[in-house]
């Protein structure tokens, strides 16, 4: 028989407010096993932790229900109180009488009432309680970085910085994201590449970072510590190892009418191109749905003018697996189609553009080389219209757009609008805003600036329609403080897009078992106080994966995974988690049920000998569960038809203790 | 006036319309064909519903010159339809007695030979009970 | 029917650790209040949950059970969910043929985010549950105090 | 294949040529258009009060007709178009105006019918491939802007016929007759249809901003489907741009006869 220890935590008011607490712990006391029963302020303070240590050497409590806040919140601190006090740490059980009750409850008899019940099961089930010993396992110390935008590369190069191997896997032939494509950036306006560069080339150079780029992940098998990673490497057909990223193959190609994405398609590139002048790797790659020699076998005009001989038409794409001991997430975003939203006439006109295409327009990189000209004649815009959350802050029933706040394209309108007043003082720059969103370090001040030094018009208002009629952009707004509907001749109009995550990031989800959100953001795995980590084990969130981030804001974040990855790394071991299934070979008859269901490949079969009851020795097969990589899901114990698997932890007669206790 | 108090329930229930969703971006106001007719726009009859000042909307003209052709329902990122408000508002005048803004007998000077029936038919229904 | 108007159900719900129990914490952060007569289980997937324990609790004196999982294709542990969907269709048509009807059961896809959905089913399958009345079937009298 | 159809009050009258060409040019594509018996007037506007019941009955009568017939229901004009796919859509979805409209006519009805218009005809039934085969007379080099006005798309939840904001059913149309769209963005603006008795300035000033919005895109003629559009357009628009009927074009295209002797015969009988 047990001896339970049961502690109430008022959790201030937060229990307290709605459950007699009192009253919980008197009725918990006469229940089978419970020795000991308390109510206290805070269960999980030190004083609260004294007294549960206290209790267990007092009166030699060999098991302990906490019945307090959501066991995702304290069961960990509580597992750690009774392994400190002596006990096995898997001894304890927590009643969520919290999230699951008092805050859910307005009355405080109902609330009471299955606060005691849900005691009670917690009560019975560590009745049947028993000590569990977590296995170990060992940590392979390389992390996996995958995209190679800012916040890709950041958590790299902090990660390497510490000491340990990373590969990124970047999907473009080369790493440096949205931030390459930017112009300037807020709030200070200075030039993106200027300090994106270094840190791409720092990147490229640093002898622990290894860039797969042109690559992606195809398969991810194992957990924390032990990850199995498959990735492909595309075939650019060209040789990255000897290409010398002369750029001439890039020149001379014939086929000119590629669609350059990296400028947005407001320009050409070949078939054979590198992205940008600072891409790293800096290495040509095939376009394979372009070039006239992959198609026809026609042409090998490349191929003729690399004189180090890099272009292999033959190449194929490549699959390789590489272990990893942690995997960082930095898949970052895109801005939304603007198809829904063709009241602004995105489709119909070239220069109604977004709020990227406007930064490749003034990028000096771009396609007009940083002169700020209209794609549909390459004039020169006098009036220019930004219209603000375009697709964001949606009502979920609008059924187009996002529900959230893009966050960035305030602080990048104004930036649009500022510089274009700065460079082309002639130019009447009108910007329409719901609200005008600057919290954060020098951003109210700089949005400030754009009013009332550069002359900015600020409406309150957002347009409505915008009507191509020969070289002007008719634009219907409201302007809701002087209480009028404008016309405005516009030049060009810019939209601030919603962003959206990378398409690639459910897939990749999928294969990384980390859950997200119904926008396809990443989870993390507590909103507040574990922000960077996915509820997965050993997977860690950079960037704009997890919600719209600005750029410092993208960095801290990357930093901070990057922390988290060092402190994975440093440990030699891992403890695991001992609720894992196991085999009762006494009952097993061989069927291979189990076998079949689990996701991990932790069960095998070999045949034992068994000695009989008439001194006789049999062989059979009995299946056997491998402890480090069982994960615990129990879809095995459901399956066994014979009942000789169970889940530790989570045995059947616990729950079915659990069961009993509240129908009772 | 407990029957005034009324008049926003009354809306609220004939229309559908949930005003509080409005996020006051006055999308509706930039896209409505009338708006220079109106008296009213589109944002102020959702604003002016939801704080109950609903009296001078309908006393306005501007209940007549909604177009119906609903371009604030479909652009608006918050699926709030003022055009159901402003029919709402208009219905809670027309139906009360002797308040048809529109008579039969008005009809005929307006009316020439290519007149569509449908345009007559729709008149009466909008404009009279 | 006869209506019993203070008639309470006894609901006990699975919720598996990884979506619909967080989700239930957040309807919890977010005060998003639904019947007490719900009861959580927490258990680490939702193929954890043995027929076993749907059947002993309709033997104890259950009213309704419902199961919560992460939607299809987010399973924390890739593919539990498919096999609770499998299960539990078996299960509750068995469940049916026995008499204990089918909006006494329930599977339900709560992931951790949509602590709105998780009390919404909650107040949904305890309204549709009060309405069919207490379950007499399979219950075992013995177990009754 | 047999099609319920609903002509509505003003082909009957003002708009025989949408409704004889639509019939003719049907019949050429294989689809009969099977007029419902006993139809009576939509209202012309679709009222979005969840209390008004009777205006909507008509509709309902005319659906439970094309439902009891298991046919879809077609309209050409754009109103009728789309006040009987609106009610269908809240028989469909607002189960306290069903309720309420099944006890005014006794017969239970709950949106089961599909609703389509001739476009949408033209587009899913008979297919752009086989309008194309069909062409004997191809409008080649004729420039037309679409004008799908309010009724047609909007509200596009509702409609659910195109993308609202980009629609391109009848710029596919123009392209299957072998003429070439205009794309200008007042093809989905209100003409000001609605308030032409009320407010003939406001009107102008609408159907104006359309004709001349098409105009500067290059369009030589603007078509339509809605007879109301057609009235305000031709009288307010203040333009010359000449504005046909759908079923017109596709009269002609089809070889069924020239579109502007046409529209005068048929007028007369």
């Amino acid at each position: 028989m047990q001896r339970i220890g049961v502690f109430v935590c008022w959790c201030g008011t937060n229990i307290a407010g709605t459950v007699d607490v009192k009253k919980v712990a008197e009725a918990l006391k006469d229940e089978p096993g419970v020795v000991f029963s308390a109510d206290y302020q805070y269960m999980c303070s030190q004083a609260g932790q004294d007294m549960i240590k206290d209790a267990v050497k007092e009166h030699k409590l060999t098991g302990i229900v906490v019945c307090s806040c959501s066991p995702r919140m304290h069961e960990t601190t509580f597992r750690k109180t009774a392994a400190a006090a002596g006990l096995n740490p898997y001894m304890v059980e927590i009643a969520n009488i919290r999230e699951q009750c008092s805050w859910v409850h307005k009355e405080m008899p109902i609330g009471t009432e299955k606060a005691i019940i849900l005691g009670k099961a917690a009560v019975a089930k560590v009745n049947l309680n028993t000590p569990l010993i977590a296995g170990q396992s060992p940590v392979t110390k390389r992390a996996l970085v995958i995209g190679g935008g800012i916040a890709g590369i950041q958590t790299a190069l902090d990660i390497a910085d510490a000491g340990f191997p990373v590969d990124i896997v970047e999907k473009l032939p080369t790493i440096g994201g949205k931030m390459a494509q930017l112009d300037k950036t807020f709030p200070t306006l200075d030039c993106a590449a200027c300090i994106l560069t270094p840190k791409m080339v720092d990147a490229g150079q640093n002898e622990n970072i290894r860039i797969f780029s042109y690559s992606e992940i195809e398969e991810v098998g194992g957990f924390v510590g032990n990850f199995t990673v498959k990735i492909k490497k595309k075939a650019r057909y060209v040789k990255e190892d000897i290409c010398t990223g002369c750029g001439l193959c890039t020149e001379k190609c014939p086929q000119k009418k590629v669609p350059n994405e990296f400028n947005l398609g407001m320009d050409n590139r070949r078939a054979v191109y590198i992205p940008f002048a600072q891409a790293v790797p800096k290495v040509a790659t095939i376009d394979p749905n372009y070039c006239t020699m992959l198609k026809t076998g026609k042409c090998g005009v490349c191929a003729k003018v690399c004189t180090a001989g890099a272009i292999d038409y033959t190449q194929k794409d490549e699959v390789f697996t590489e272990k990893y001991g942690a995997i960082v997430a930095a898949t970052g975003y895109n801005p939304i189609s603007m198809d829904k939203f063709d009241e602004f006439a995105y489709n119909q006109s070239r220069d109604v553009i977004t709020s990227l295409e406007f930064e490749r327009l003034t990028n000096a990189a771009g396609p007009t080389a940083g002169k700020l000209l209209r794609p549909s004649d390459g004039k020169h815009p006098h009036t220019i219209v930004f219209v603000q959350c375009v697709g964001s802050r949606c009502s979920h029933d609008a059924e187009k757009g996002k529900e959230y706040c893009s966050k960035i394209c305030c602080m990048y309108t104004a930036k649009h609008a500022m510089l274009v007043r700065d460079k082309y003082p002639d130019t009447e720059v009108y910007v329409f805003y719901i609200d005008v969103r600057t919290p954060g370090k020098a951003f109210d001040e700089f949005y400030r600036r754009a009013v009332e030094e550069y002359g900015v018009h600020y409406v309150k208002g957002m347009v409505g329609k915008v009507t191509p009629e020969g070289d002007k952009l008719k634009v219907l707004a409201s302007d809701l403080l002087a209480d009028k509907q404008l016309k405005i001749d516009a030049d060009l109009v810019v939209l601030a897009a919603a962003i959206e995550p990378d398409k690639s990031a459910r897939p990749l989800a999928t294969m990384l078992t980390a859950s997200m959100d119904t926008n396809d953001f990443f989870t993390e795995a507590h909103p507040k106080l574990r922000p960077v980590e996915s509820p997965t084990a050993g997977v860690f969130l950079s960037g704009t994966c997890q919600g719209p981030k600005d750029i410092p804001e993208t960095v801290s974040q990357a930093s901070a995974a990057a922390a988290k990855v060092i402190g994975l790394l440093c440990k030699d071991k891992l403890t695991g988690n001992p609720c894992v299934a196991s085999s009762n070979e006494l009952m097993c008859n061989g069927c291979s049920s189990c076998e079949k269901v689990c996701p991990y490949g932790a069960i095998t079969y070999m045949d034992k000998e068994f000695r009989m009851p008439d001194r006789t020795t049999k062989l059979r097969r009995v299946a056997m569960v491998n402890e480090a990589v069982c994960q615990g899901c129990g879809c095995c114990t459901v399956a066994c038809p014979s009942g000789a698997m169970d889940l530790k932890g989570f045995a059947n007669e616990q729950i079915m203790a659990e069961v009993d206790a509240i129908c009772k | 006036m407990a029957e005034h108090k009324n008049y926003k329930e009354q809306i609220l229930r004939i229309s559908g319309v949930n005003p509080l969703k409005c996020m006051r971006c006055g999308k509706c106001s930039g896209t409505c064909p009338s708006y220079d007719e109106m008296e009213y726009h589109p944002h102020q009859f959702v604003y002016m519903v939801e704080t109950g000042d609903i009296e001078p909307l309908m006393e306005s003209k501007s209940l007549y010159k909604c177009l119906t052709c609903f371009a604030c329902v479909d652009r608006c990122p918050r699926n709030v339809e003022p055009a159901k408000l402003v029919e709402a508002v208009r219905l809670m005048v027309i139906r009360q007695q002797g308040q048809n803004h529109m008579k039969p007998d008005d009809i005929p000077a307006q009316v020439d030979e290519d007149t569509p029936q449908q345009l007559l038919m729709s008149a009466l229904r909008k404009y009279s009970k | 029917m006869q209506v019993n108007e203070n008639f309470k159900p006894l609901i006990v719900a699975f919720c598996c650790n990884w979506c619909s129990y967080a989700g239930a914490d957040l309807a919890g952060n977010n005060r998003l209040n639904y019947p007490a007569e719900v009861k959580i289980i927490r258990v680490p997937c939702s193929c954890r949950v043995n027929p076993m324990f749907i059947l002993r609790a309709f033997q104890r004196g259950a009213d309704g059970v419902i199961i919560c999982g992460c939607h299809p294709g987010d399973c924390h542990y890739t593919s539990g969910n498919y096999f609770t969907r499998r299960r539990m269709s078996l299960l509750f048509s068995m469940l049916d043929y026995l008499g204990i009807e089918r909006e006494r059961t329930r599977v339900e896809w709560v992931s951790a985010a949509e602590g709105a959905k998780f009390a919404a089913t909650m107040n949904d399958f305890v309204a549709q549950v009060t309405a069919l009345g207490e379950n007499k079937r399979l219950e075992d009298l013995r177990c009754k105090e | 294949m047999n099609v319920s159809y609903f002509p509505g009050c003003t082909l009957k009258t003002k708009a025989k040529e949408l409704d004889v060409y639509a019939r003719r040019c049907a019949e050429v594509l294989g689809v009969t258009l099977e007029e419902i018996e006993n139809w009576q007037c939509c209202g012309g506007v679709f009222s979005t009060a969840k209390d008004e019941i009777a205006s909507k009955l008509s509709s309902v009568r005319a659906l439970t007709e094309a439902r009891d017939k298991n046919q879809p229901l077609v309209t050409v004009c754009s109103a009728c178009h789309n006040v009987i796919k609106q009610t269908n859509h809240a028989m469909a979805n607002d189960a306290d105006f069903a309720l309420r409209a099944n006890t005014y006519t006794g017969e239970p009805y709950n949106g089961e019918t599909e609703v389509l218009h001739y476009l949408e005809l033209l587009r899913d039934v008979v297919g752009w491939d086989k309008v194309k085969a069909a062409v004997k007379n191809p409008l080649t080099g004729k420039k037309i802007g679409a004008y799908y006005g309010c009724l047609l798309l909007r509200p596009g939840k509702v409609m659910a016929m195109d993308d609202v904001e980009n629609p391109t059913i009848l710029e596919d149309f123009i392209r299957a007759i072998g003429a070439e769209p205009v794309v200008y963005a007042m093809r989905n603006e209100c003409c000001g249809g609605y308030v032409t008795l009320e407010d003939k300035a406001l009107a102008k000033k609408k159907s104006s901003a359309v004709l001349e919005n098409a105009a500067a895109m290059g369009a030589e003629m603007v078509v339509t489907a809605c007879p109301l559009c057609m009235y305000n357009l031709k009288k307010n628009g203040g333009c010359d741009l000449p504005v046909v009927y759908l079923t017109a074009l596709l009269a002609e295209a089809l070889g069924l006869t020239d579109a502007t002797h046409g529209c005068k015969e048929e007028n007369n009988g």
